[in-house]
């Protein structure tokens, strides 16, 4: 190989973006330094998101774009997934110089956690960035399960005793899911085999190329273990029990990172097969089972946000409501139902972070995570306190946020696709879940607080990020850009057709 | 000539300007008029702009392409105009006022929060009722909700005021769920979210969907505009808020959930003049009646003077709905004079509503203002200190007791002869059932007086009974204006009916139209006879002549008269003072009493005596007095308390043990696993 | 020039009532006192007591304000302008086009509201006591008053009295068996109105039986002949109605002297009748307990809604 | 594609499930360790078989390094990790589900694999029609090992035996997709199990036992 065909447009592009965070981890654990793993950590993620944005521009003239021979193949969906990645990836390493600063003059964490934070940081960062650009899906599976081990390691970053339950948790639960998603795979993979595909059979592009000559039987077992997989991953319920450990216990920016993105990821995984098994025997199965989950994940998540007593939990089962709705949409089908689960993806990624970052900045300043201890926000500190209104008020689904957005078409696709009954339980659950979701919200923000305590925020940085997401939070609600609104229309055709942008 | 596009895009930012301005400002006097003058400005081109819509120049205006699928539309025709109107006269007047009423909040806190959510809330109901596209209207319809209930918990301080907030907030979003859903079935029928496209052909839905839309925007819309069994919220939300916002809120908030209604009856639902329609209006009329019912009940035995206002508001909203549906009702037997009378009733007693619920709001306001209580049974003798607001106050209260010759009376007599029309109902069951359903909403109106008698009375008359009402004084001037203008248009409506029966008559393309002020208005048995005749203009000769006629006779018979003044008459014992006179509990007592069915009263005397033998010295007494609120016990609570129930078992399944998390995931897998076998 | 006429009539319609309001009150307490086998005074004693209030000074609480020295004045305006739709003697009245029955209604409701207003004003024990039980019987008589007008109106075809009347007086009693039961309602809804006995005593003093003299113990001067009239005008209004309405006999529909004069002697039997009728029956029932009024009032009720099925069956 | 004597096939997959089911009917570490070693052995030989039968020589190298990881270096790893851990009871003292139960129900899952596989159009190809049922099996009995126990070790035993099941499961159907995505699955596994003994470390440390039962402090009451 000629190394000009090795370093054409496309695979320099891919290359550099797999090169910055490994660099940056390379750099982090030279120097051993809080203050440069800082800057190479914000400055690496600040490079990511140029790049992804770069990568987006050209999908949306370009519609496809592929590196490495086949290895690599960035689509408009695909896209979708990698705006969030860079954009809460930057946001996060943003806000990490604030809290894990605070944590350090704490005394909760020494010089050796900060660094192998900062390794465990970009490394993430690394493993989710392969997720929507790999074609291979063998190499998606590969990596979702390198983000476990990986986010395994930075939430026990401190041992605490909390934090290593969780962590347990999250391992085996997660590697069993997974386990899962392999088999389906591989039953796709035999499928394709048996199509007559020879030569890379794994990947998403041979797949959906002749998933119409697929066994129907195959590609209906081979789509449970990939729900099952996937879904345990990307939290939709009964498989999202590790979700709110895992969540809660783990340090704030990651927190957002699982959140906002590594759930995402995951969805991304049940989308690629959704696609090949509605190309292959009709959407109609696949559907149903999308719509049973999303149904039990939004009635579990309303019903347990009523109880929580930690305010990350809280969060955390939001998650899970949010996942559900995404799926619901996906099953709901039609172009308004996939383009409104597309449009929360984006909505869940920029929301959900910024109400992490919020929460943490709340527990360092209120020194602990229990809702019962925290009143009166608004009084202590007061942007932190409206931001984190907004967050809260997005996250009901309560226009004018972005998340309304998509709520909205996603049941209006429901009404559409005359799944009454579906759309009117989760109609229920909404209500029931805004209900509760906001008894503890505006007790927090607006209660009397129990202590004296001084009015003042937690540092520029610790509230420049959170200003970022909440506007973002702000104008997704009302304004969509052209352009991405092109990517989003790209995006769901994919979904809805099969493939084809 | 400037184009209403323009005015309406001012109007738009004035308003905004307003909000930013506010964030932007400090303490001081110069902070209230940032806030409050560009709300008075854009008040009153929304005026303006209503007018000259009405004026035959309706505005229709797009966005394309803001959001995927939903245009921003915005279409102000004559029925958005009137409800326009109302906005901009009220909130004119809550601005003006608030000039002067929120000073207070300087002391404690920052008014800048206040005044932006303030002109935010004032510039949602704006689009709201402008809005052409269902995901636009249900966008200002929560941001109004939204700005609406952050306003309501302003004081959050207080107690209660958060637990009313979350009440609100979350019936008021249950209410938006059903405007959600019907606006849902309508796309599934049309394909878009415009509605535009409802309007044009929902006459061709199935007759099943048009129900469907029907009911479940008659409860979103019914929700927020406090008709019973959905109302709890508002009995507490208003009392919560600040006085100019309840006014706000009571006066055009709620009558915003009275445009969707009627926006919904009139273009979206495909309403045919048939009488299978019959019942959409025969439920209005049902629902009308109990508000009216209950909701007078609930006031006249209410202590807090905000919660007895924002009780009456039930009942008069129930007044518009008993309209509405008659006109409905009519409508489906294709009575068109008749639907169109009790169209205009219905809509007059909506701008009534607005204009005397929105001044006795910012009356109760000002005596909150002076005294720092909203309990009446700690006030009494305000009239001697605050004569301004006594009088206004007072205007307000005759005018919504519905007394000649103030606008209540003109819309209420409408309302009771659209009732009485009901004979020319070609149905006999139809018509026994109007018939009976107008006892309730007779009894309403007594009682409705004896509400305000007591608000009043108990309020500014007689002798303070607190030390509340010591070392106060009038209430600052602008708050005192704005006031005013409220009360000038009650009496403006009263006395001239013309004016607000070609307004409706214009915004709503009737096709019958007063020709001038002087016109009695006439209605027409179906002899051609006259049924019913009422001039209000002469109404108010005949009164000003008898009082010239009385005053000179008086004095002609009896002279110059000579005034001393003594103390009320003790029965001989002396030293008659304020625990003897009679209390807001005492004067309703009676009607407690014979209402005891409703209210259960619970009747609790503590004696104390000076002996433990001997039980006719009595040292002390206490007597206490519990109403039971029905709706709160009996319908919501268990509805409540059984959703907690099942969240509680749902949520036990989170156990903390990862063999069962794992079991749920081979079940699952099992089950699904089994489910595709047994499918093959 | 018949406009005039016609509006001079309806002016001088309502100064009878105005003026013989109080013979009326002159009437029942003779009445009255002749059945407890009392002489008592002359029927024209009520003018000498409103002359005789009308030239003596006022005696006003300290406690009370401005509302209190209007409202007199507020009721006899309210209940004096609702004479001008009364028809007496000719059912035809100019005033028909100005307002009906619903407007009557509302302005005693004006009047009411003050005299409640003017009970509470004066911060004594007695007139809030007053208030308070005139609000719940007020209340109540609302409804049966409204339902006994629909039938009324739905029998008749119109709330306009003139309509009213006029139809009324054009046809026969019997075909319109619901009337009885509307004349029954009426009656009692009069006595309620009223102050009469069962509901209310208007010679009481006595503060268990006090419900109107309640509310204006306080008034002295020409305050009190100012409540006392609109009082009796109050009255003479509704037994005028009630005579025209279910005994329009000689009720004049043209205006031609004859006929005015036979109507006007018509009117003045038929209602001094019926006044007469009304203190006789006073006097053979005994005032009821507070909260066995509204059992009163419901059974005009239902005796109105047993009207009301006739009427549409 | 050279054949191969059926028997050889199916005494294999017998000898994995009698492995298996040692783990499942015994209730001491070490046995379980030992039933672990003999899976992989006779896993390590039908690979070496599925080699021969395809003729991929990558087959080889893959049941060679099975041979090496899983049958020496992963046991070796945990009872490393064993010893270290200060807890006296290296035992399942009180599993939820009884030994005898739980061997009754690893057998309805044999049977329930069996009857799912059926669905699966195999080509008649006698060593996936073979094996596949055996790994399905291999894997729902891993997923009930850990279902079924509280102690933190049998836990990462079930998931090592998932993942032998998933392991033969790709060979049999897959034939060794590519190296490239092997090795990245094989990385994966390894480095998961370092990361489970860091967590037994830190569990036994932290908790003072290796019983699972302990860690229900993050729980919705």
């Amino acid at each position: 190989m000629q190394l000009t065909e090795i370093f054409t447009e496309s695979n320099t592009t891919i290359l550099l973006l797999f090169l910055t965070p490994v660099i940056a981890s390379i750099l982090v654990t030279i120097f051993r330094q809080k203050r440069i793993s800082e800057i190479v950590t914000v400055s690496s993620a600040f490079l990511i998101l140029l790049q992804a944005f770069f990568i987006i521009s050209r999908i949306i003239n370009d519609k496809t774009m592929s590196a490495f021979g086949n290895t690599f193949y960035v689509d408009s969906l695909g896209a979708i997934i990698l705006l969030p990645i860079s954009l809460v990836g930057f946001v996060s390493a943003l806000y990490s110089v604030n809290y894990m600063g605070r944590q350090f003059d704490n005394g909760m964490v020494d010089l050796k956690h900060i660094t192998r934070y900062y390794q465990g940081f970009n490394v993430f960062l690394l493993a989710m960035l392969v997720v929507p650009i790999a074609n291979n899906l063998g190499i998606l599976w590969i990596t979702v399960e390198a983000t476990t081990l990986i986010s395994v390691l930075l939430i026990m970053l401190y041992f605490k005793q909390n934090a290593i339950e969780a962590a347990w948790k999250y391992l085996i639960i997660a590697t069993v899911g997974l386990s899962f998603a392999l088999i389906g795979t591989t039953f796709f993979y035999y499928a394709n085999i048996n199509a007559g595909t020879s030569v890379d059979a794994m990947n998403w592009t041979e797949m959906i190329h002749n998933s119409k000559l697929f066994d129907p039987n195959l590609v209906k077992i081979a789509f449970v273990f990939i729900l099952i997989g996937y879904g345990t991953k990307a939290g939709l319920a009964p498989m999202h029990t590790w979700l709110p450990d895992a969540h809660s216990e783990a340090p704030t920016p990651v927190s957002a990172l699982l959140s906002g993105v590594l759930l995402n990821c995951a969805l991304y995984g049940i989308l690629r097969f959704h696609i090949i098994s509605s190309y292959s025997i009709g959407s109609a199965f696949s559907s149903q089972l999308l719509i049973i989950l999303a149904i039990i994940s939004v009635g579990i998540a309303a019903a347990s946000i009523y109880f929580q007593k930690d305010m990350k939990r809280m969060l955390a089962y939001s998650s899970v409501e949010h996942m559900g709705l995404v799926s619901l949409g996906i099953g709901f089908g039609g172009l308004l139902g996939i383009y409104g689960a597309i449009l929360q993806i984006i909505n869940h990624a920029i929301a959900k972070p910024m109400m992490f970052f919020v929460s943490g900045t709340i527990s360092q300043k209120y020194e602990t995570k229990a809702m019962s201890k925290i009143t009166g926000i608004i009084k202590t500190m007061p942007i932190t306190g409206a931001l984190f209104l907004v967050g809260g008020l997005a996250l009901v689904g309560m226009p004018p946020f972005n998340i309304f957005l998509s709520e909205f078409m996603i049941l209006g696709s429901g009404f559409k696709s005359g799944q009454f009954l579906a759309t009117s339980l989760v109609i229920l659950f909404l209500i029931v879940t805004f209900a509760v979701f906001l008894r503890h919200l505006i007790r927090m923000v607006f209660g009397k607080p129990y202590t004296e305590m001084k009015t003042n925020e937690m540092g520029n940085l610790a509230v420049i990020p959170i200003v970022i997401l909440g506007a973002l939070v702000f104008i997704l609600g009302v304004y969509v850009p052209e352009q991405l609104q092109t990517l989003v229309h790209d995006a769901s055709t994919i979904v809805s057709q099969g493939g084809s942008p | 000539m400037i184009s209403n596009l323009i005015l309406f895009q001012v109007i738009v930012s004035l308003f905004l300007g307003g909000a930013m301005l506010s964030l932007l400002s400090r303490s001081g006097k110069f902070a209230r008029s940032m806030i409050f003058v560009p709300s008075m400005a854009g008040s009153a081109l929304t005026i303006l702009f209503s007018i000259d819509v009405l004026a035959g120049k309706p505005l229709s205006w797009a966005i394309p392409n803001m959001i995927p699928f939903f245009n921003f539309e915005i279409l102000v025709d004559g029925v958005s105009a009137f409800f326009m109107l109302i906005i901009g006269i009220v909130s004119f007047a809550v601005s003006l006022y608030s000039m002067g009423y929120s000073k207070e909040y300087e002391i404690t806190k920052r008014i800048s929060a206040f005044g932006f959510l303030f002109n935010i809330f004032i510039l949602s109901m704006f689009l709201v009722v402008g809005s052409n596209n269902g995901f636009f209207f249900l966008v200002f319809w929560e941001l109004m909700s939204l700005a609406s209930f952050f306003l309501v918990i302003y004081d959050h301080e207080k107690e209660g005021n958060l637990k009313s907030g979350i009440t609100y907030l979350v019936m008021t979003h249950f209410g938006t769920f059903f405007i959600v859903v019907s606006f849902l079935l309508g796309y599934v029928q049309t394909g878009n979210f415009s509605f535009d496209s409802l309007r044009n052909s929902s006459s061709s839905f199935p007759f099943l969907i048009k129900n469907l839309m029907f009911v479940f925007a008659f409860l979103g819309f019914g929700t927020k505009a406090g008709m019973v069994p959905l109302h709890t919220w508002l009995p507490q939300a208003h009392p919560s808020a600040p006085s100019n916002v309840s006014s706000l809120m009571s006066a055009v908030m709620i009558k915003i959930g009275i445009y969707g209604l009627v926006r919904t009856v009139l273009d979206f639902t495909g309403f045919g003049a048939s009488p299978d329609y019959s019942w959409w209006g025969l439920l209005m009329v049902a629902a009308g009646s109990a508000s009216a019912l209950i909701g007078v009940l609930y006031a006249v035995i209410e202590r807090d003077i905000k919660r007895a206002l924002a009780f009456s508001s039930i009942e008069n909203i129930g007044i518009i709905l008993v309209g509405f549906g008659l006109s409905i009702v009519f409508a489906s037997y294709h009575l068109v004079s008749l639907s169109v009378l009790a169209l205009v009733a219905s809509m007059y007693h909506t701008i009534n509503h607005a204009v005397f619920k929105g001044l006795l709001f910012m009356g109760a306001g000002s005596v909150v203002y002076a005294t720092h209580t909203k309990n009446i049974e700690d006030l009494g003798g305000v009239i001697k200190y605050m004569p301004w607001t006594a009088l206004l106050f007072l205007i307000g209260a005759v005018s919504i007791a519905g007394l000649p010759p103030f606008n209540g009376f003109v819309s209420e007599w409408l309302t009771l002869q659209a009732i009485l029309s009901s004979s020319q109902i070609p149905s006999t069951v139809l018509q026994i059932s109007i018939a009976f359903a107008s006892l309730p909403f007779a009894l309403t109106m007594g009682i409705a007086a004896a509400t305000f008698v007591k608000l009043f009375g108990i309020t500014f008359l007689s002798r303070a009974r607190s030390k509340h009402v010591l070392n106060i004084k009038e209430v600052p001037r602008n708050m005192i204006a704005g006031m005013s203008i409220l009360a000038a248009v009650c009496i403006l409506l009263g006395v001239i009916p013309f004016l607000g029966i070609s307004l409706i008559s214009t915004a709503f393309h009737l096709s019958s139209q007063p020709s001038s002020p002087f016109d009695a208005i006439t209605l027409q048995n179906t002899a051609g006879t006259s049924f019913a005749n009422l001039s209000m203009p002469v109404v108010l000769i005949i009164l000003s002549a008898m009082a010239v006629a009385i005053f000179g006779f008086i004095r002609v018979i009896g002279g110059k008269t000579t005034k001393t003044i003594c103390g009320t008459w003790d029965c001989g014992f002396g030293s008659l003072n304020e625990r003897m006179e009679c209390t807001a509990t005492s004067l309703s007592q009676p009607i407690r009493a014979v209402f005891r069915v409703f209210f259960k009263p619970h009747n609790e005397t503590n004696k104390e005596f000076f002996g433990q033998t001997n039980q006719y010295l009595v040292k002390t007494i206490k007597f206490n007095s519990v109403t039971k609120n029905i709706f709160e016990e009996n319908l919501y609570q268990p509805i409540v308390n059984s959703t907690l129930f099942v969240l509680d078992r749902i949520h036990k399944i989170q156990t903390g043990k990862v063999n069962s998390y794992l079991l749920y995931i081979l079940i699952t897998a099992v089950l699904l696993l089994l489910f595709v076998r047994l499918n093959h | 020039m018949s406009g005039y006429v016609e509006i001079a009539i309806g002016v001088i319609q309502a100064l009878v009532i105005v003026a013989l309001a109080p013979l009326i009150t002159g009437m029942m307490r003779k009445t009255k006192a002749k059945t407890q086998k009392r002489t008592g005074f002359g029927i024209f004693q009520p003018y000498c007591d409103i002359i005789k209030l009308l030239h003596k000074d006022e005696v006003v609480s300290d406690q009370s304000s401005w509302i209190f020295r209007f409202s007199p004045w507020v009721n006899f305006v309210a209940i004096g302008a609702a004479a001008f739709f009364i028809p007496v003697f000719l059912s035809n009245s100019p005033f028909g086009l100005v307002g009906d029955l619903l407007l009557v209604i509302g302005l005693f409701g004006l009047a009411r509201f003050f005299t409640m207003l003017s009970g509470l004003d004066v911060a004594s024990t007695f007139g809030g006591l007053g208030s308070g039980r005139e609000m719940m019987i007020s209340a109540l008589l609302e409804p049966a008053l409204f339902l006994s007008i629909f039938l009324v109106a739905l029998t008749y075809g119109g709330t306009n009295l003139s309509t009213l009347v006029g139809a009324a007086s054009d046809s026969p009693l019997l075909p319109h068996p619901q009337l009885i039961f509307a004349a029954i309602a009426m009656f009692i809804i009069i006595l309620g109105e009223t102050g009469r006995l069962p509901f209310d005593n208007p010679a009481t003093h006595l503060e268990l039986t006090m419900v109107h003299e309640a509310m204006i113990l306080e008034y002295s001067g020409k305050s009190l002949a100012l409540m006392e009239w609109s009082q009796s005008i109050k009255q003479m209004i509704l037994f005028a109605l009630i005579v025209n309405i279910f005994i329009p006999w000689g009720i004049s529909s043209s205006i031609s002297v004859s006929e005015l004069g036979i109507g006007f002697l018509a009117f003045v039997a038929k209602i001094s009748m019926f006044a007469i009728f009304v203190a006789w029956f006073e006097t053979s029932v005994a005032k009821w307990r507070l909260f066995r009024i509204p059992d009163l009032i419901a059974i005009a009720i239902a005796s109105l809604m047993i009207g009301i099925v006739f009427y549409f069956l | 594609m050279e054949t191969i004597q059926p028997d050889i096939l199916t005494i294999s997959a017998a000898i994995l499930l009698i492995a298996t089911f040692g783990v499942v009917a015994r209730r001491g570490f070490l046995d379980w360790l030992n039933a672990y070693r003999l899976q992989s052995v006779v896993l390590a030989g039908v690979t070496g078989i599925v080699g021969y039968v395809t003729g991929i020589w990558e087959i080889y190298i893959a049941a060679a390094l099975t041979l090496v990881i899983k049958s020496v270096i992963i046991p070796k790893v945990l009872t490393y990790v064993t010893r270290r851990l200060e807890i006296e009871f290296k035992m399942e003292t009180n599993p939820y589900v009884s030994l005898r139960t739980a061997v009754i129900i690893s057998a309805f899952l044999v049977a329930l694999s069996y009857f799912l596989i059926q669905q699966i159009p195999l080509k008649s190809d006698p060593v996936a029609s073979t094996y596949l049922p055996v790994s399905v099996a291999l894997f729902l009995i891993g997923l009930f090992v850990i279902v079924s126990r509280r102690a933190a070790l049998s836990q990462v035993v079930g998931l090592l035996i998932i993942e032998n099941g998933l392991f033969l499961f790709t060979l049999v159907l897959t034939h060794g997709v590519s190296l490239l995505i092997e090795m990245g699955i094989f990385a994966d596994i390894l480095v998961g199990i370092v990361i489970s003994s860091i967590l037994l470390f830190r569990i036994s440390q932290t908790f003072d036992s290796l019983d699972i039962g302990k860690l229900e402090n993050l729980r919705d009451d």
